[in-house]
Order: structure tokens, then sequence, then C-alpha cells
């Protein structure tokens, strides 16, 4: 590159102090503080930074701002690379370093450039229309190609490792969010400001201002630039008010809760402080909204308007007064409306020598005689048809159009390296769409406007209501901040600003234009593009409207047009105008489409915020965490808790831990942490009605001291969840769940105290983490526990099996359950839970081996207790699992009815059953599936499935439970468990309960 | 055995300064609680309850009130939970509520306290909570039971002052999560923590 | 994402509720009078309403309380709300 | 009806495309036909084309409140898989999937199907015992699934991480190779073109405002364009059918809730699978286009309004950047969401109804698109013969009140 050959001697908002050196494709550039890599770039001349999407045409800048189609880049490399960034939204820092995207092996030669000149073939939705494989095999083509394509689709590339940047949420909350910081939106800020409001502006540019920001506005006969500093100052001083400079509202949603990204380390690049987080996603609630978003020009379309040196004519306003930047010497400028005026005349003041074609015959007089007597050539009711040129502008072609934009006279030459188009204005209405607003086509400024949605405390002010006039968008400003901070309770009295603006006389309308020819089948004359960055030409609209995808989402779909990574925001309302246009419709009757939030892409990790890594879920951590994980336990996730899965001693494999930990309950003693058990205390003196409702079975007889074990059902009849309740006093209960329905069992409960009950005098309380739980179990239990000081008899007689006690053990108040899940003597130690852990290390220091979930299993497992969610699946009844003698006759309750439909009351569904392999080596698979002949061919008759499986130290073999159907009445039957590939293993039904069949261990 | 079973907290963890301000946040863990869940259905009933053992009556939803015997939070209509200054307060009411309008139940090592307190503080509990923390709309004595990222905590600001200082309270099981994530959350401002002691107190 | 109303706290984030779906689904008070098919109206049929929707909510990090709330399926706006077994929300609250 | 093919696009090139005919007609209504099917989605579109191409019923209108898959069939992350638990499930998605393999040939129109293999990953115990039930029973019922341990996921997708030190690690995953993705436009379109060819009327902007009935039989629909006659009435309104129920005098065991889908900025292939996680909750594919597709779990409330709460959005990108770190800088660039009819078994409804003439085809929950030709196909059979086809009768109405419920909520624990 030759240098910055492009950048004015003087003027902008840059800081030409501030040299920064920069780096794309490998070259190296200097810009300014206050330059974006796009303005910095320009500095250097329009050349093709970019390569488009479909066709791999050369491509340029073609914005300034957030509505860029082409000049996508990727930012860095390795794991703080960031594709497709728009090279207009990046603020230069030293030593930035990006480099192209799409283009092979380089974007001055790509070699999918062969896709433009075989566009022929590949017009709008080709790939629907072959590779269907005719003839050749089950789309076999597809196979084929699908991966060219897909090699060829995309932009950028995903980063190369793990991102190290931080991202950080804030909440906020105020009365009046005002979004964008242009004169409309600081109008309506200072407004809502000295009124006493909580104001939150958000602004997505380095420094407010907005359009002022070009420096060619005055208001009150000094440069704008000065009121809006002053506007500045006065809300910095406001005390409630936060100004969120490089803040995008991204997304408004029901209740205006609104979104936005603000860039906070980003700025700095890789080099920026590490306890700064890249990005700050706010989550906004406010009670009002001002939409003060502006709008983005629209061009209209030309053959070749894709060439590298077209851009929006207000976007070269803005690179010349913002950042005193014109990439040409010889800018043609064509407009159907007054903007591109103020443009010509800021060039001609920079000496750059400006053609203006204005498609209207005339143009209002005093916008003509101002660019005449500045040295610009006027030319009038003529539009650009044409560029010529490839990677840049070497000239340009006007001509007279018709009004559907078909030429009307010969086209004529113009010298012109740099050709700014302005086509009209679209108002940003995203952010009113993502409210509901909807698009109102408005003839006079030929745009949609948002219909009213101050109902809902939305109002909207500027330029995106389709005012031009700087006057009009500092008084709608003013008018809807004072609003929405009346309407958020702040009625404040202020004297209205008056303000003088330099807006001149009254304009001239617009004349709508779309598209200069390029529509028409067989028009030589060049592409004209109407989507740049899907590459959606004219020609592609008449398609879509010739094969009747007329709605605008057919065309969309059909056509990719506003599809892009810019949402189509220069693209969408030509795109619509043009299919009326070919189908006899105004824009509006095509339809308009719904903007779909975020308003500017927001990276994964932004939305993800601090919910990564050891932050990604919550831990739940019981009393004795730390010493599971001292002692060599390997945890398993249940819900959010870490649970011991076993403990591994070194040289032991995981089956050998869960062997011995299961010898030495059978055998000695274990002790398991079961502080994770959902506990409920229940009082009130109609717990056992509640109880007789929601559990399956009776609990009038439960005396004082006792426990029982229950089940509880949906309305469907299906088991989700069984524990056991036990009395504490005449109106006092506890009540125990399973792990992972401790609170959904509490939220049952209260669901029903509260909407159908209320007259039931019940209180519950979720008392789960109070307590620390240890499940001594063993031959040697009573023995361990009895050892401990305390006030408590153990004696089976004192303390019988289902029995509860209550009482010191060292020192430390405990509650005791004598339950068993393990077929043994057990006793479920629970004491505050500060002392869970020193609990635990007296029972270990008194030789109880600790054992897990695991082991807990095959415990169970062997004595034919279920587990809620293992043994059942929603689709499992009481009866299914054989455990109707805890179904009640008597009574009704939750799920009863249920029983006696057909469905439910057929004997032969699938129930409980254990199975024996044949050969006791074998270890059937869990989930394996059961059937009764195991050379069909698939589709088997699948007759239920294996739920657990292990193998057992005590039975010295392999052993299961079942779901089989019909299978209480298949006892002894030989039945066969599919594997994974081939073959089976061959099994015996036998009854589920393979150890100590009448109970006499767990009773002492 | 005999040797009496010694209380542990779960964040007797290590004290900490990082970041640009250490005081710009500061995290202590709070001491055991003494605390009993209270239900009722009937407000006169449990201000009766509690007028003479605890001197305190009930605050709106929302809020808590505190006196020299304890704190009484409010949570919801027919629901307070009371901090106690001393054990022997919660014995007596435990005692008291038999087969009265209130059912109080022990929950004490259910909680733990974290108190969040510096100049950012309000701006560290904003990155999770969706409570507005704002002066004029969480002024002293508020106390709401809410929703802190994915942990269920109980925000308050207990006591007057600039700037705000907040005690959440939080499940003892979640405790040492929300620990690290508020320590994580500071460190754009920089924190000082402060554990708990390691003999448990 | 809604800011509901809850009658005991106030305006809180919809992430501090669970949605109960419809209300006013009473449960018969003698189920085994019922035929299969009433019984399945009442356990699976539901009205689903496009419009005005009376449903149950419960602020499940807050009060606790179960409530309901009449919102509209297709603009979300919502607003009165009432409350169960006689709990009235206090004027102080 | 034209022919596409690639001689087709090189003989429209030499014209300048101007010469293509349109790809479906748009006629009127008439005042009466044999079958009205009420609603142009993927699923009614469908049902035309089979009624017309299997039982040779083709004096059928579509009619469709908007245009023509403009509902769940524009607006779902274009999954396609027929790993399901239950028998029943199994033979009506493996249907689809198997006429979706032969599709694009049948319809003369690339629907784009990429068998690219659908991820669905396990993170705990639980979850390993669940997909070892559920890859046997896949398997018993014909329908390829396989095992996959953690070091062969990272080979079929490198872009994941299988650290042990995170918060779920991967533990295993399930694999469908039959499964992938398709294009969803494609599916409507080529459906519509195909029964517009057999002379199925295909009429948008016409919203059923009312069912006629006389004597408990089905006699038309009123309409927006006015009343149509019809012999036989098919409702296929994913999104509405509790509405449209409501016209015809019953109810359904339907709760309507929003489903958001998003994708990212088109980049360069990272990803050449369907990975779908329930514990974490989420479920990811790349389009040909280079978006990441991505979606995850149903709002709670109640919705028709095709949009739902941000925080959802919050939570399924955590889960992705926790599965996917090398995603995390990537950009969400578009959210949308659907209405998804979810029944209490996550099952669908294929039924007669208790009015005559009249069939219901909703509840399909998030799972619509992977069915849309299998539900068809088994929904024509449906109309055409008064009775349920075999596939299709498991899915009636009557089992909620029999109590034969298809329980697949281990499957759409993650929406899909």
């Amino acid at each position: 590159m030759s240098g910055p050959q492009f950048r004015l001697s003087a003027g902008g908002r840059i800081d030409r102090a501030a040299a920064l050196g920069f780096s794309f494709n490998g070259e190296s550039f200097t810009g300014y503080a206050g330059d974006t890599l796009a303005s910095a770039l320009l500095a250097y001349g329009a050349f093709p930074l970019a390569r488009s999407f479909k066709y791999h045409r050369p491509r340029g800048i073609y914005a300034a701002g957030a509505e860029e189609p082409n000049a996508l880049v990727q930012l860095e490399s390795g794991a703080r690379s960031q594709p497709n960034l728009r090279a207009t939204q990046i603020e230069l820092y030293s030593g930035l370093n990006a480099s192209s995207v799409n283009a092979w092996p380089s974007v001055d030669f790509d070699l999918m450039r062969v896709n433009d000149w075989l566009s022929p073939l590949f017009p709008s939705g080709f790939y629907y229309k072959t590779f269907m494989g005719a003839g050749i095999g089950t789309g076999r083509w597809w196979k084929l190609f699908e991966p060219f394509i897909r090699r060829a689709a995309g932009f950028g590339r995903a980063p190369a490792g793990p991102d190290p940047d931080r991202y950080e949420r804030m909440n906020a909350h105020c009365d009046v969010l005002v979004v964008g910081g242009g004169p409309a939106g600081l109008s309506a800020a200072l407004a809502a400001a000295n009124r006493g409001s909580r104001v939150i502006l958000a602004d997505e540019q380095a420094e407010p201002g907005g359009d002022l920001l070009a420096g060619d506005r005055g208001i009150d006969g000094a440069p704008a630039m000065d009121w809006t500093a002053t506007a500045m100052e006065t809300l910095g001083a406001a005390p409630d008010v936060t100004v969120l400079t490089r803040t995008t509202v991204a997304g408004l949603y029901d209740d205006n809760f609104a979104t936005a990204l603000e860039s906070v380390g980003e700025r700095f690049g890789p080099d920026a402080p590490a306890h700064l987080p890249r990005l700050r996603l706010w989550r906004i609630r406010a009670r009002q909204i001002v939409l003060a978003t502006g709008a983005h020009e629209r061009p209209y379309a030309f053959a070749n308007n894709d060439t590298p040196g077209v851009m929006l004519g207000n976007a070269v306003r803005h690179y010349a007064g913002r950042y005193a930047v014109v990439p040409g010497r010889q800018v043609l400028l064509g407009t159907n409306n007054d903007s591109a005026y103020r443009t010509a005349l800021l060039l001609a003041q920079a000496g750059i020598a400006v053609t203006l074609a204005d498609a209207r015959e005339s143009p209002p007089a005093a916008l003509a005689e101002a660019v005449r007597s500045a040295g610009i050539v006027l030319e009038t009711g003529c539009a650009i048809t044409a560029v010529a040129g490839d990677r840049r502008i070497r000239g340009a072609k006007i001509a007279p159009v018709r009004a559907d934009g078909e030429i009307a006279g010969s086209p004529r030459p113009v010298d012109a390296d740099l050709v700014g188009v302005s086509g009209g204005w679209n108002p940003a209405l995203h952010l009113a769409s993502h409210r509901g607003a909807r698009p109102v086509w408005n003839e006079a400024p030929a745009c949609f406007v948002p219909d009213d949605l101050s109902a809902l405390g939305v109002r909207v002010a500027g330029a995106v209501t389709g005012a031009g006039a700087l006057a009009e968008c500092l008084e709608q400003g003013y008018a809807a901040g004072r609003d929405a901070a009346r309407a958020a309770g702040r009625t404040k009295r202020i004297r209205k600003p008056v303000l003088k603006t330099d807006d001149g006389a009254a304009g001239a309308p617009i004349r709508p234009l779309w598209a200069v020819a390029g529509r028409r089948p067989g028009d030589r004359r060049g592409k004209a593009f109407v989507d740049l960055q899907n590459d959606v030409t004219a020609k592609d609209v008449a398609l879509a409207a010739r094969e009747n995808y007329r709605s605008v989402e057919h065309l969309k779909r059909y056509t990719t047009l506003g599809m892009g990574t810019d949402q189509g925001k220069t693209a969408n309302v030509t795109g619509l105008a043009l299919m009326g246009m070919e189908t006899g419709r105004s824009p509006d009757a095509v339809g308009t489409t719904t903007f779909r939030p975020p308003y500017t892409p927001i990276p994964f990790g932004a939305l993800a915020g601090r919910d990564r890594g050891a932050l990604f879920d919550p831990v739940r951590e019981t009393p004795m965490f730390d010493w599971h994980a001292a002692n060599g336990a390997v945890f398993e996730d249940v819900g959010q808790w870490k649970r011991p899965y076993a403990y591994r001693r070194a040289g032991e494999s995981l089956e050998q831990a869960i062997d011995r930990e299961v010898s030495a309950v059978r055998n000695a003693v274990g002790i398991m942490d079961a502080s994770t058990l959902g506990k409920i205390d229940l009082k009130g003196p109609d717990v056992v009605t509640l109880l007789n409702r929601v559990y399956t079975n009776d609990w009038e007889t439960l005396k004082v001291g006792r426990a029982r074990y229950g089940l509880m059902c949906h309305e469907d009849g299906m088991i989700f969840d069984d524990g056991v309740t036990a009395r504490l006093a005449d109106d006092h209960y506890v009540m125990t769940t399973t792990t992972g329905n401790a609170a959904t069992v509490l939220n049952w409960l209260e669901l029903w105290l509260q909407t159908e009950w209320p007259d039931l005098r019940v209180f519950a309380t979720s008392v789960t983490e109070a307590w620390a739980t240890a499940t001594v179990a063993g031959p040697e239990a009573r023995k361990l526990v009895s050892d401990l000081d305390g006030d408590i008899d153990w004696s089976d007689e004192a303390f019988p099996h289902m029995a509860i006690r209550n009482g010191a053990i060292l020192g430390a108040p405990a509650r005791i359950f004598r339950v068993s899940f393990s077929g043994e003597a057990s006793y479920e130690i629970n004491v505050p839970a500060h002392y869970g852990l020193a609990l635990w290390q007296a029972l270990i220091g008194g030789g109880a081996t600790p054992y897990g979930t695991e082991a807990m299993h095959v415990l169970r497992a062997e004595k034919g207790f279920i587990i809620v969610g293992q043994e059942t699946d929603g689709t499992v009844t009481p009866q299914d699992v054989g455990m109707g003698w805890a179904v009640s006759k008597r009574k009704d309750f939750i799920g009863k009815r249920s029983y006696s439909r057909p469905d439910t009351a057929r004997p032969d569904r699938k129930h409980l059953v254990g199975l024996l392999p044949l050969d006791s080596g074998t270890v059937l698979p869990e989930g394996g599936q059961i059937v009764n002949d195991p050379s069909q061919e698939p589709p088997v008759t699948m007759l239920g499935h294996v739920t657990s499986s292990y193998r057992s130290p005590s039975l010295n073999g392999g052993f299961a439970l079942a779901l089989l159907k019909n299978g209480r009445n298949r006892t002894g039957d030989t039945v066969h468990v599919l594997k994974l590939d081939e073959g089976a293993d061959a099994a015996r039904v036998v009854d589920p309960v393979f150890y100590d069949r009448d109970g006499g261990r767990l009773r002492g | 055995m005999a040797e009496p079973l010694a209380p542990i907290h779960p964040l007797a963890l290590s004290a900490q300064e990082r970041g640009p301000d250490p005081a710009a946040v500061v995290l202590t863990a709070g001491p055991p609680l003494v605390l009993l869940d209270l239900r009722c259905r009937d407000r006169a009933a449990l201000d009766g309850f509690l007028k003479k053992p605890a001197g305190l009556a009930s605050p709106p939803v929302a809020r808590a009130v505190s006196g020299a015997r304890g704190t009484l939070f409010r949570f919801g209509p027919d629901w307070w939970q009371l901090r106690c200054a001393d054990r022997k307060l919660a014995d007596r009411l435990l005692q008291a509520d038999a087969g009265g309008p209130v059912g109080a139940t022990d929950v004490s090592d259910a909680w733990l306290a974290i108190g969040v307190s510096g100049p950012r503080a309000r701006d560290v509990l904003a990155k999770a909570a969706t409570v507005d923390l704002h002066p004029d709309t969480f002024p002293a004595g508020s106390a709401a039971r809410t929703l802190f990222g994915r942990v269920t905590v109980v925000i308050a600001r207990l006591e007057d002052g600039e700037p705000a200082a907040f005690d959440v309270t939080v499940s003892r099981s979640n405790a040492r999560f929300l620990w690290h994530w508020l320590a994580d959350a500071a460190r754009e401002y920089g924190f000082t923590l402060k554990p708990a002691a390691s003999d448990g107190a | 994402m809604l800011l509901i109303r809850c009658p005991y706290c106030g305006l809180r984030d919809e992430s501090e509720f669970s949605c109960g779906g419809e209300a006013d689904i009473a449960r018969p008070l003698e189920p085994e009078k019922l035929s299969d098919a009433e019984w399945a109206d009442y356990v699976f049929m539901r009205t689903n309403t496009k419009g005005r929707f009376k449903e149950q909510w419960v602020h499940t990090h807050g009060c606790g309380r179960w409530f309901t709330l009449v919102r509209h399926t297709v603009s979300h706006e919502h607003g009165e709300t009432g409350v169960f077994g006689g709990v009235a929300p206090e004027a102080d609250g | 009806m034209q022919r596409y093919s690639i001689f087709s696009l090189a003989r429209n090139a030499l014209t300048g495309h101007r010469n293509w005919p349109q790809a479906w007609r748009s006629p009127a209504p008439k005042p009466e036909y044999d079958v009205v099917i009420v609603g142009g989605g993927g699923h009614g579109l469908a049902t035309a084309y089979y009624l017309a191409a299997e039982h040779g019923i083709t004096n059928v209108a579509v009619l469709e409140r908007g245009w023509l898959g403009g509902g769940n069939t524009g607006r779902n992350t274009t999954i396609i898989r027929s790993n399901y638990l239950w028998d029943e499930s199994a033979a009506i998605y493996e249907k689809a999937l198997q006429l979706y393999e032969g599709l694009s040939r049948e319809l003369n129109f690339n629907i784009m199907l990429s068998q690219r293999g659908v991820l669905n990953l396990a993170h705990n115990e639980h979850d390993l015992k669940e997909m070892s039930r559920r890859v046997r029973a896949i398997r018993g019922n014909g329908v390829d699934s396989e095992i996959l341990t953690p070091a062969e996921i990272k080979k079929l997708v490198p872009a994941i991480n299988i650290s042990k030190d995170v918060r779920y690690p991967i533990l295993g995953a399930s694999l469908q190779r039959r499964g992938g993705i398709a294009r969803h436009d494609a599916v409507a379109w080529g459906f519509a073109r195909a029964a517009d060819d057999r002379g199925v009327d295909i009429i948008q902007n016409c919203e059923v405002t009312g069912i006629d009935r006389d004597g408990g039989r089905v006699t038309g629909v009123q309409t927006t364009l006015g009343p149509v006659k019809a012999g036989k009435v098919g409702v296929v309104v994913a999104g509405h059918a509790s509405v449209l129920a409501d016209m015809a005098g019953f109810r359904l065991p339907i709760d309507s809730h929003p489903l958001q889908a998003m994708v990212s900025e088109p980049i360069k292939p990272v990803l050449d699978c369907v990975v779908m996680s329930n514990a974490v909750h989420v479920y990811v594919s790349q389009s040909d286009k280079g978006e990441l597709v991505i979606g995850a779990g149903i709002d709670s409330f109640n919705s028709y309004a095709q949009r739902g709460s941000w925080q959802i959005i919050e939570g399924q990108m955590g889960a992705l950047v926790e599965l996917f770190p090398v995603f995390s800088r990537l950009r969400l660039m578009r959210s949308w969401g659907g209405i998804v009819d979810t029944c209490p078994d996550a099952s669908p409804i294929l039924s007669k109804t208790p009015v005559d003439g009249l069939y219901f085809n909703c509840g399909w929950g998030t799972g619509g698109f992977k069915a849309t030709p299998g539900s068809g196909w088994a929904f024509a059979h449906t109309i055409a013969r008064d009775e349920p086809h075999p596939i299709a009768a498991p899915f009636s109405l009557d089992r909620f009140t029999t109590g034969a419920l298809i329980d697949e909520h281990g499957a759409a624990a993650v929406a899909h």
C-alpha cells in the first residue's frame, strides 16, 4: 500500500497525535485513535477487502456502521480470533491484526470467483433443482456435492482454542431507557433526566452524537457537537443517569426488558487489562423506553453496484466528516432525495471533485444553487446505471430513468473513482419490531415507520419516525423523553429548551427508486445487487416472483435476501419494493418481515456470561464433602449434588472397590453419606390427612416414634417418588424424599395445600440441608453406634426397625431413623449439618467402611428395592413393581382413579421381576431388551428391559431386576436379554427379592 | 467414643485480597446461624407468638426487622425466618409452638450468611440479582428472597449507611459455590475475602 | 422476560416464578364416580386458550405462594391476579 | 410439471431463466372439495400429497392462514432422527426417516437431506443407563443406533470438549448415523409443488374461522375467503390445534408453548454432525450455509406468540459454550420462536375425533419436523380410509381415556 493518501489534511474527530500501527492481510498500515478499522483502511483507498458469499466477487467497505454488508473480517488469530466482524464497527487499537474472510487463496485472487462466471447456472434456489440423484441412487449426488457447498459457504473461521476472555452480565433498572445517542436520543435523555428520572442512555458508538458526528451540522449557530458535549455534561452530572457508550441495545422483550451489549475490554484488543471483561451484557428492566435508533440509508441497485468504491452516500459523508477520509478524487453521488446534498457540499469543501446525479427533475432550488455555487456538477433527472471496473471503479454511467427504474435515454459516462448512492432512508425499526410494532408504509419519505407503541411504554423519536430535519429530531426526542418520564411517574415541570438548527428551507420529496435496470431476464449490463452480503440480485427477486415465491418470507427464504449477518439492513426494503413492482403491489402489500433479535450479533460467550467452567452450574456439597474428596471418592453428579459413587483405595479397580464396600456392609458395617436425601418437616393437625392423600398407602395407624414407607404418584397413577415418613410427635412428621425430587416433592405438597386443600392445617418446611445424614448399615452397625456417647438406647427392643428416635450423640443433637435400604440393620443418623463432618469422622474412627452410591444400589437391588427413575420411568404403577400392598383400597389418593382405566388395569402389564442369568458369571446389560425368541430378526418383539443389573459378592454372581410383560406370571420361565451387537444371554425369571427374603437381618 | 463433635464452617477458606481496588468489594463469611422458619396464617398470631420472647413484630413481606434478640425476616404472607441472637430463644420458641397457630422449625445449619460490602457491592450483586437494589427501592430493612443466577438466596440490607452493605443468605450446600462466584464477579473491581475461622466458630 | 406482579411481593422477574398452567382445574370430589372419559378430561384435557388465559403461578424463589394470573397468550400482557385460600396481601406488604 | 435437473438448469440458463414455471399455482378456492386440509405446513402439504399420490384423492384443498411452510416447518432446527424409545414411536419416526431418504427424488425437489449423524450425549450415570436402554430398544426395532466412548465422540466432533475436568463431563453418547438435517423450507416447497402438480389446490392467506357440522358430521369450513364445503376435513395446524378443536366443540390434551431457536453467523465448517445434550440442555448442528443452528427447551408458560423468554437463550448458550469452548466467540445472529403443541406423554395425536369426517394431526411438540413425511403418509391413510393406519393407531385420542400413553418424555427432556 502506498500510504494513507486519502486522509484529508485536517478535520475529523480522530486524534492525529495518536498514530496506531496495525496490519491487514499481513500488510502494515497506520491509522489514528478515533478511527475504525474501516476508516483507517479507507485512508489507503477503497480497495477490495472481502469476497462475496456466493460469487466471490471482490468487495470493499460499503457503509459506516452496523448496516455494513461487505467488510467482514477475521480479527486476530488463535484463541482470541473473532470471525465475521464488520470493519466499520471495530475501533482501531495499536497492533490490531485482521484478515479477509471467505477468500482463497487471497482476497486479490480468489479461485471461487469461477462461481461468478458460471453464475447463469446458479440462479437463486438452484440447489433445490438439482443433485436429486435421479437414476444414480438415493441422494448420492447430493452426498457428493454437499461437502463442497459447505466448504464454499460460511465466512470466517471458529477460533482455534477455548476463549480466554471474561464476560459479564449486569442487571439494571431504570425509569427511562433511551436507545441511541444522536440528537433525538440526547434530547430525550435530557428531558427525562431533568425531570429526575433514572435514565439509561445507550449508544453503540464510542461517543454519542449519531449523525452529528459527521461534523457538518450546527445548533444555535455553533457546531452541533458543542451542543452534544454540553448535553453529555448535563447527563453526567445527573445523579441517576447512566450513559453507556459502545453499547448496542440488541433486543427488546416482554414487559420492556431490554438486552444490550457493552464493549469493555474489547477495544484494547488482546492486550486489554486482565481484570476487565471483554464484553458486558446488560439486562435492563425499563419502565419506559425511547427508541431514537435513527435510520439506515438505502441504496438503489445498478449494474456492478458492488464494485469496491461504491458506498452509501451518507457513509461517504461520515468518513469525510468524522474520520477525514475520502477514498477517491472524483466522486459521483447518485441520489433521489435531499440528503446527498450535504455530502456533496462537505466533499466540495474538502476540495474533492463531485458530480451529483439527482433522479428528480427538479431538486429544491436552494439546494441546487448551493451545490452549483460550490463547484459541484449537478445532473438532474439522472440516475447511476452502471459502474465500470472490477477491483476498483474505473468510471460510471448515468442516464435518465423511468419511474420503474428502466433506462429512458442513452447512458453517459462520468469520470469517477468513488461512487456514493443515496436511495432514501430506512428507519431502524428493528427494536420497535421486537416489541410488536407493525411497520407502516409511509408514502412521503417512502419508508416503513413503526406504529404507535406508547401503550406499551415504548416511544420513538428522530429519524426512526421518518423525520429528516434536525429540528424535528430534537423536538421529537424532547417530547418522547418528557412523556416517558411522566409515564414513569416523574412529573416535575421543566421549561422546554429552544434550539435553532441549520436545517434550512423545506426540501422536496423523495422520488422512490429501487433498481436501475438489471431486473429483466437477458439484461447483460451486469449484476445489480439488492443484498450485497448474500449476492441476491434484482434478477433473483424477479425469478422468485416468476416461480411464485411471492410472499415476503418466501422471497427471503428462496433467494436468501436479508438472511445475512447484516439481516438485510440495506437490502430488505429494496427487495420488497422490487417484489412489489414485479407483482403489481405496493411494498407494504408484499408484507414486511419481522425483525428478530439481536439487532447486531452477540458473541455466545457474552450470553453465557459467568455460566462457564467451574461456575457453569452450582455445585452442591454435603457437609462431609471434604472428607470424601480427600479419601479417594469417585464422585457422580446427581442433579447439582456431588455424591461419592465409590471410594477407591490405592491399587484398586472401581469394581473391586464396589465389591469391597458391599461386602463390608453385608459382613461388618458401612457408612454412607445420605445427606442429600430430601427432608421435609410437616407440622399441623391435618398432616395425616395430607399423607393419606398424597401417598398411596394408609397413614392413620402410624404411631409417634415410628416410620413408614410410602409411594407418591401423579394423577395418572404413575410413581414419581418414594420415601419414608416418620411421626415425631402428634402433629409433627418428617418426610424423606429421593435426592433428585427433594424440591419437586415439597412443591407438590405446597401446590395441593395451597390451591386445592387450603383447609388442611399443615406447614411444610424443607429441612434437607439443616441435617447431615450418615447411614450406618451392617451386622455390626448397632455395635458401632452403641459405642457413641449419648442418651439413646440402641437395643432392638427399645429401637426396632422402622422406629425413629431423638437424642444426643457425642454432644450433638441427633435424630435417628432405623430404616434400611440395604437389607441390613441400619441407622440413618441425622445431626445438625455443621456437625456432619465430625460425626462422619467419628464413625470412620469407629471402624466403619465408607460406601458410595453404587454399593448402595447393589445392596438395595439384592433386596428388590426399587429406585425411582431406574425401576420406574413415569410409566410404572405401584402394582407394576409389586407394591400393590402399599395401595390403599379404603381411601382416595392422588392417582387412584387411574388404576381402573382399561390399559392400567390390564393384568399383563410390565411387572418388576428378578432375573438370574443362567450363566452366573454373566452380568446382564442394564437397559438390555428382553425377548422370548433371541433368533427373531428386527423389529423384534421386546417384552421389557433390564432395569438394574450387578455382580453380587453376596450371591457370588450376576443378578438383575427387570420390567417384564406379564412378568409375575412367568416366574421360572427362561427369557433372553439381547446383547448390544449379536446374541443374547439367557436368564430365569425369579422373584425380585434375592437376599434375606424374610427380612431377619434388617430387624437386628 | 466420647470426644464431642465439633461444628465445621464450610467457608473456612483462605483469606485473599486481589484486583485493582481490594476494598471495592469485601466478602465476609458470617458466623453459624441460629435460625427458625416460622409459618403462620395469621400475622397477629405470629406477632403474639414472638412479642414476649423475641421482642419483634412482623415486618411487611420482603422486609426484615432487627432487635436485640434477633432479626425477623418476612418471606411471604405466611412465612418468616428468625435469626436468633442465641440458642436459648430458638429452643424456647420451638417448645412454644406445639399445637399453636405457629409452626416453628429449626433450620439453623441449612443456611449461612455472606456479607457483601464495599463501594461496588451493589454492582457485584446486580450481576445476578434481578431485584432492583437502588437505595430508593431497596432501602435499609429490605430483605428479598430471590433467585441469584441459579441459586435461591435472601438479599437483605439490614443496616442503613452508604455505600450499602448487603447480607446474603444462602443454603449451606451452595455456600462455597456462591462464595467463589461472588469473588469471581468482583474481580474487575477488586475484592477482599474474609472467610470463616478454621475452627468453625 | 415477563415482569410479574406477585400479589405478596410486588413486581419480580419471571425467573423467580414457575408456571403451573391453566387455573381452576378442580380435583373431582369423588373420582371413583367418574367415567374414564370424565377422569381423562380432568387429568389431561386443557382449554389452552388463545387470548386472555387464567393460569396459576408460584413464586418459587420468593414467597413460595401460588396465585392466579390472567395473561394474554398472544400479547403476553398480564394483570389481574388472584390468591388461593383467602391469603390476602396486606396493605403494607 | 417441468422437471428440475441439472439439464433444466442449463437450458434455462441459456434463456436467462425467463421460462421457469410457477412452483405451484395460487388458485381461488372452489366451493367444494372431497377433502380439505387445514394447515399448509409440512405435515399438511405432505398429507395432501400422499392423499393424491397414494390414495388417488386429488380434489383436495390445503388452506393456509399465512404463507405455506410458515409455521413450525419454517421455524425448527431441521433435525431428523428416528431414535425413539417405544415401539410405537419408532415405527412412525422410522417410516418418516425412510420416506425422507427417498424424498428428493420422489418430489423432484432437493430437500438437502444430510445424514451426517445425530449424537445424544450422556453426562452422568443416569444418562448412561438411559442411553443403554434406549440404544438397545432402538436396535431391537431395526433402527440404527450405536454407543460411542468419549474418545470416539472427539474423533467425530473435534470441536467438543471431552475433558473430565468440567462441571458435567461427557461420559458417552449414542449415535444414529442415519439421522441428520434437511432444508426445512424445501420440504414444504417440495411437497407443495408435487401436490399442486397432482391437482391439489393450495390456498394461501386463507384462515379457517369455523368448522361446519351437521348431526355430528363435518360438512365444511368457514374461511376468510368464504365457506368451503368438504366431505372430510383434516386439521394439521401445529401451534393452533386447540383453537381449531374449540371450533369443532371439543378439547385436546394439549398445551401450546414457545420454543426458541437461533443461528450463529455463518462460518466455515466446524461441526459435522448434530449434537444434542439432555443434561446440559442444548442441541446444535451446522447448516450447509455455515450457520450453527441451536435450540433448547421450551418456555414453561402457554403462548401463541412465537417468542420466548430471554433467560432460556442465556441458559442454552452457557451449555453450548461448555460443550464447545471454541464457540464462545462466535456470534448469535438471529433468534426466533415457534409454538409447539405438547401432549402429556410427549407423543403426537393422529386421530379420528368426536366429529365424523374430522381428523386431527397435532401434538408433535418439539419433534414435528422429523416426522413430516411419515405423519402425512399415515394421516392421508387415516383420512382416505376413515380408519387409522396401524402405525397411527397407537396415537389416537382415546389413549388418554384408556391410559395407553406412549410416554416419550425421556426423549423430549430436551426439546429438539
